[in-house]
């Protein structure tokens, strides 16, 4: 039997949907690169003071400024969409989705405040 | 009455190397479906239009196709919805076309027979089991498919490696799993933990998005990541 | 052509053909079955039932009661020996299901639910919410899949039974896909094609209900038994036909007509109060509730919504809960098909063509006089149906009779009495249509049959009505063969090839119909004739035979009815039904 | 049937995934928007405390995880196909960097 197979290129333009979801996978190569900036961070604070102080003086330059801004932005997309699917990821609950839902993003409302005061 | 552009992609093996759009224009009531537009095209302008129907009360699974780029059941989709057009159908998306809209159903029925889609009893119970609402309600939801494949079309990572075992197959594996009456849970994990098995999703998610009978296949899915998690590492606790 | 090899041919697989394939697979599993369907075996019309099935199990039922709802149900006209085999098998067949893992509704204490349905006298309906067929056939399927002797051939569309000397020796198909020929040569058949509802225009049943096995076999030379009458489902949305279930009633909608009188009173079914009451008012059989219909109708008093004449099912007094808990899937048709909220709205409904009583003449064990041949399901006319068929005994009888048929085959194919060497087999006339170059439209052919029985051969029936049909049939079959012309003369999935076989099997079918009902000179069951109303037993407690008679019309011929516990009586609705209490 | 090794490198994403969800934005916005954060000497009594070392390092290695994970998704979202090199190299890499960190906070006293 003879059959046509349609390619896939650019699938992930054919519909926002598709759009939303890359845009959700696009948050890890700012996680990623994030670690790895924390990584260096801890490697200038294992050598000393001034090497950890010209690491944290980096932080401030206009590129680094540009990062965090993209990172912040996905890392809060990020968030919003990992809580919105947790109850399809968990096992069964007693609780309706929305109150799960509720739940993760106040867990991540009580962490944000908690880690503005603390460092 | 009002008149509507349907256009189609159309295939025919025999003579073309690849598809092509077709369009007509339909006249149409308020109340006629998609799929009475193409009836319609059938019976009065082109006999050769191609497309699966039968119970044209959204629940055979036959009638499936892209409706504006969205996977939709065509006998619940109707033409005043959208107005002014003109309305694109195609074939569901990630199958192989046979002709026209009619796609190729083989690998999913293969795919859901390898999930063992019967109850595989311990022992048979003298009258029926007893099962309680509650019992029912762990699975019913999942058995609520019609097979109509609109996830899969909605499934990028079935696209891309259609040896994924997908969203339907392995909602109705679950069903199974979540029955009270069943014991084959070990014999289905075996589907489960393999690449193909759940491991094929990344929670696009899209699959329950269009899922017409509220199965929500990918929580289906993703539940059986944590189980699956699970019985790769208690597998060496367990004889 | 390609040859297929095998021991039995299974022809459908909607809930009958799968139930006989897994029968005959459990008999011996070195039988190769062939499952052999025009649609994926779930796409099948059973997919569309959503009421439920019967079997007794309450401790306030008895077959007995099954019995006599279903013989007086089918206005005397059941085969009474075939009711008792049926009613005593059809619970185990349902538990059966059950172990295969229908989700059939629960009580709380996690027993099996039963409801009411019309002509019940008890609540006897096994029910699966409101998707009782879609959940059965599903079931099956699925279990049919543990069989590795059961190979399917899907999307093949079975064209022609073979038969040599009286004997059956395989069928030719068409595999839909590529257009090719297969020959599948076979020990013994069953066909489960389904009804025929399709002949008819505005019907309840999916696409593929075309009669085409009635057709095969009546070609063939076995004769269709009491094709006459079709049954009306009083409940349908006007214009697409589709089916708002009786289940509706069975939870205690009512019906109303313009006025918002629950005019089904006027009729003999009431009295109105108490209400609910088994086999009175809304609860009466569908024949008598589609009938009155028409009498509302002609009155005056239905409501005229733009897709012809309705009244009101009312739902709105069962409350939202328990609308959303018992009838799901209804409340969601009537919100996409008809765009009424139906716990806030009454939804407006007609009658429609829904179920064919009569089909393919078989004994109990569903053996047809072509030896070799069995038939099952709505295809089948068995002899439990009579007249009337009661709503949620045919989800059953495809179990029932799937199962028996199932085994039959397979016992007649272990048995060594079929027929050896190849069987004849002719190509002309299937492909022949790929090549007309004049000819008619399809579709217009189509229409004018389906218009035809419509006004001739409807509700209510008279002599004049039913002549001109005769005479209209002959003529569409006389058209049909100087030729159609398609649009697609190719091979490949070339559906509208299939449409015209089909179109081919309907005629014939459409003719026996009208025949039969032209030879019934009384009104019975779901047979009313304007000019014979009264049930006449003296001449007509038999069953109508139609053999086939190549091009020209059909011969009718009669056949006595087996009678053993039950003497034809009045039917009774109404005030003569019992409380009853619903759960 | 093969068994895959996902539930090992699944279960690493989702931590990784929990935690940076929870954490990431406060962090972020920290490290990225505001100067009087993290001083040489808290970080320095952090990295100190067990504690400490433990938030460090679960921060560092499971977030390369989680991101290391979905990158090599990615890949193959974009039609690139991930052989098992590449997927171990993914996995090995996000190991390399939780290793390095262990080491440098086992170095820091
Ligand atoms: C809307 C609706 C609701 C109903 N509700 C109820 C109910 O609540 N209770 C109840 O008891 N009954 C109900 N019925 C009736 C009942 O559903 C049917 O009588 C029953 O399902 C018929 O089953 P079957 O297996 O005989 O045929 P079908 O399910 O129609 O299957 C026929 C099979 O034959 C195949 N076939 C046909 N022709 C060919 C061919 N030429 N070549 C190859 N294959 C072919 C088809 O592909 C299909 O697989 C309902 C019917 C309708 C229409
Ligand atoms: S899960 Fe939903 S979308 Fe997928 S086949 Fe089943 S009913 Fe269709
Ligand atoms: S769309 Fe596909 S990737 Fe998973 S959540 Fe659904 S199966
Ligand atoms: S025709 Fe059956 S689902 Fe649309």
């Amino acid at each position: 039997m003879k059959t046509y197979i349609r390619p896939m290129s650019g699938w992930w333009k054919r519909n926002p949907f598709y759009l939303w979801y890359m845009l959700r996978e696009a948050s890890c190569v700012f996680i990623t690169a994030y670690a790895l900036m924390l990584l260096w961070g801890l490697y200038r604070l294992q050598q000393s003071r001034i090497q950890y102080e010209e690491w944290r003086e980096s932080l401030s330059s206009p590129l680094s400024f540009a990062f965090h801004a993209f990172a912040l932005v996905l890392v809060v997309y990020h968030s919003w969409t990992w809580f919105k699917i947790m109850p399809k990821t968990l096992p069964r609950m007693p609780l309706p989705d929305g109150l799960v839902v509720v739940g993760g993003v106040a867990a991540v409302v009580a962490c944000t405040t908690a880690l503005m005061v603390l460092i | 009455m009002n008149t509507i552009t349907i256009e189609c992609l159309r295939y025919h093996p025999e003579s073309d190397a690849e598809p092509r759009f077709q369009s007509w224009p339909v006249p149409f009531t308020d109340d006629m479906s998609v799929l009475q537009g193409l009836q319609y095209i059938k019976d009065h302008l082109d006999g050769s239009l191609t497309f699966r129907w039968s119970c044209r009360m959204a629940i055979c699974g036959s009638c499936g196709a892209m409706v504006n780029g969205v996977p939709r059941l065509t006998c619940e989709t109707f033409l005043r919805d959208l107005y002014p057009g003109p309305v694109r159908i195609e074939p569901l998306n990630h199958f192989p076309i046979v002709r026209d809209l009619a796609i190729d159903q083989a690998d999913f029925l293969g795919k859901l027979q390898s999930v063992k889609p019967y109850i595989i009893p311990d022992a048979e119970p003298q009258g029926t089991y007893l099962q309680t609402p509650e019992q029912m309600e762990r699975y019913y939801q999942y058995s609520k498919c019609i097979n109509c494949l609109l996830c899969y079309a909605a499934c990028p990572q079935y696209g891309l490696n259609d040896r994924f075992t997908g969203p339907a197959a392995l909602a109705l594996l679950h069903r199974y799993n979540a029955d009270s009456r069943d014991a084959g849970k070990a014999e289905r994990m075996e589907v489960v933990n393999t690449e193909d098995g759940v491991w094929g999703c990344t929670l696009v998610g899209y699959c329950s998005e269009v899922c017409p009978k509220g199965v929500d296949p990918a929580r289906a899915v993703n539940q059986n990541k944590i189980e699956s998690t699970k019985d790769y590492f208690f597998r060496f606790f367990r004889k | 052509m390609q040859v297929v090899q095998t021991d039995i041919v299974v022809v459908g697989g909607g809930g009958a053909g799968l139930r006989a394939a897994i029968a005959a697979a459990e008999r011996d599993s070195k039988l190769r079955v062939a499952l052999v369907s025009k649609v994926v075996p779930m796409r099948s019309h059973t997919v569309a039932a959503e009421g439920g099935a019967a079997g007794v199990t309450r401790e306030a039922d008895s077959l007995e009661q099954h019995f006599l709802d279903t013989v007086s149900g089918g206005d005397w006209l059941c085969d009474q020996d075939v009711v008792e085999y049926f009613v005593a098998h059809c619970t185990e067949e349902l538990v059966r299901l059950e172990h295969w893992g229908c989700p059939w509704s629960r009580l709380p204490n996690g027993h099996v639910n039963t409801r009411f349905f019309g002509g019940m006298s008890v609540q006897r309906t096994w029910f699966a919410a409101d998707r009782s067929g879609f959940h059965i056939l599903h079931t099956l399927f699925q279990t049919s899949l543990k069989y590795p002797s059961i190979k399917r051939y899907d999307e093949f569309f079975c064209a022609e039974l073979l038969v040599d000397d009286g004997r059956v020796r395989g069928i030719v198909a068409i595999e839909i896909a590529t257009g090719n020929l297969f020959v599948f040569e076979a020990k013994a058949v069953v066909l489960a094609t389904g009804g025929a509802g399709r002949v008819y225009r505005q019907n309840t049943n999916a696409g593929t209900v075309t009669g085409d096995g009635m057709g095969l076999a009546f070609r063939a030379g076995a004769p269709l038994r009491d094709m006459e009458f079709m049954q009306w489902h009083p409940t349908c949305l006007p214009g697409t036909g589709i089916l708002m279930t009786e289940a509706c009633r069975g939870e205690g909608a009512i019906l109303v007509n313009k006025d918002g009188y629950r005019y089904l009173q006027d009729y003999g079914l009431g009295p109105v109060d108490p209400w609910p009451r088994a086999k009175a008012m809304e609860l009466g059989p569908r024949d008598r509730l589609s009938q009155a219909f028409c009498h509302e109708q002609r009155k005056g008093r239905t409501l005229d919504t733009p897709q012809g004449p309705a009244v009101h099912l009312d739902l709105r007094h069962l409350g939202a809960k328990k609308i959303h808990e018992r009838l799901p899937l209804i409340t969601e048709a009537a919100k996409t098909f008809a765009g009424v909220d139906a716990v806030k709205e009454p939804i407006p409904v007609c009658p429609a063509v829904h179920y064919t009583m009569g089909g393919i003449f078989t004994n109990v064990r569903c053996e047809t006089p072509i030896a070799g041949l069995y038939a099952a399901g709505e295809c089948a006319s068995v002899g439990i149906h009579g007249a009337n068929r009661l709503g949620s005994n045919s989800l059953v009888e495809i179990v029932v009779f799937g199962k028996v048929a199932g085994d039959a085959a397979a016992g007649y194919a272990l048995s060594g009495s079929f027929q050896k060497g190849p069987p004849n087999v002719a190509e002309e006339g299937l492909t022949s249509l790929l090549s007309n170059d004049k000819g008619e439209r399809l579709a217009v052919l189509r229409d004018e049959m389906r218009d035809t029985m419509e006004e001739n051969v409807g509700i209510y029936r008279d002599e004049p009505g039913l002549r001109a049909a005769c005479a209209k049939l002959a003529t569409l079959r006389e058209r049909y063969r100087r030729g159609v012309r398609l649009d697609d003369r190719s091979r490949a999935f070339n559906t509208e090839w299939l449409t015209a076989l089909e179109l081919g099997f309907a005629l014939e079918v459409a003719e026996a119909m009208a025949h039969g009902a032209l030879a019934r000179r009384e009104s019975r069951g779901a047979h009313m004739r304007l000019d014979f109303e009264a049930r006449n037993d003296d001449a007509f407690l038999k069953h109508t035979l139609a053999r086939h008679a190549g091009h020209a019309a059909p011969r009718i011929e009669h056949q006595p009815v087996t009678i053993t516990r039950s003497r034809p009586r009045e039917r009774h609705y109404g005030g003569e039904g019992k409380k009853a209490t619903l759960t | 049937m093969k068994r895959s090794n996902k539930p090992i490198f699944w279960s690493l994403f989702g931590a990784g995934g929990m935690l940076s969800a929870l954490v990431g934005p406060a962090l972020i916005y920290k490290t990225g928007f505001s100067s009087q954060a993290l001083g040489y000497e808290r970080a320095l009594l952090l990295a100190q405390n067990g504690f400490g070392k433990l938030a460090i390092l679960a921060v560092i290695g499971l977030f390369l995880f989680h991101g290391c994970h979905r990158l090599y998704h990615s890949l193959h979202d974009f039609g690139i196909h991930v052989g098992p090199g590449l997927k171990a190299a993914f996995h090995g890499f996000a190991a390399a960097g939780t290793l390095a960190a262990a080491v440098l906070l086992a170095h820091i006293s």
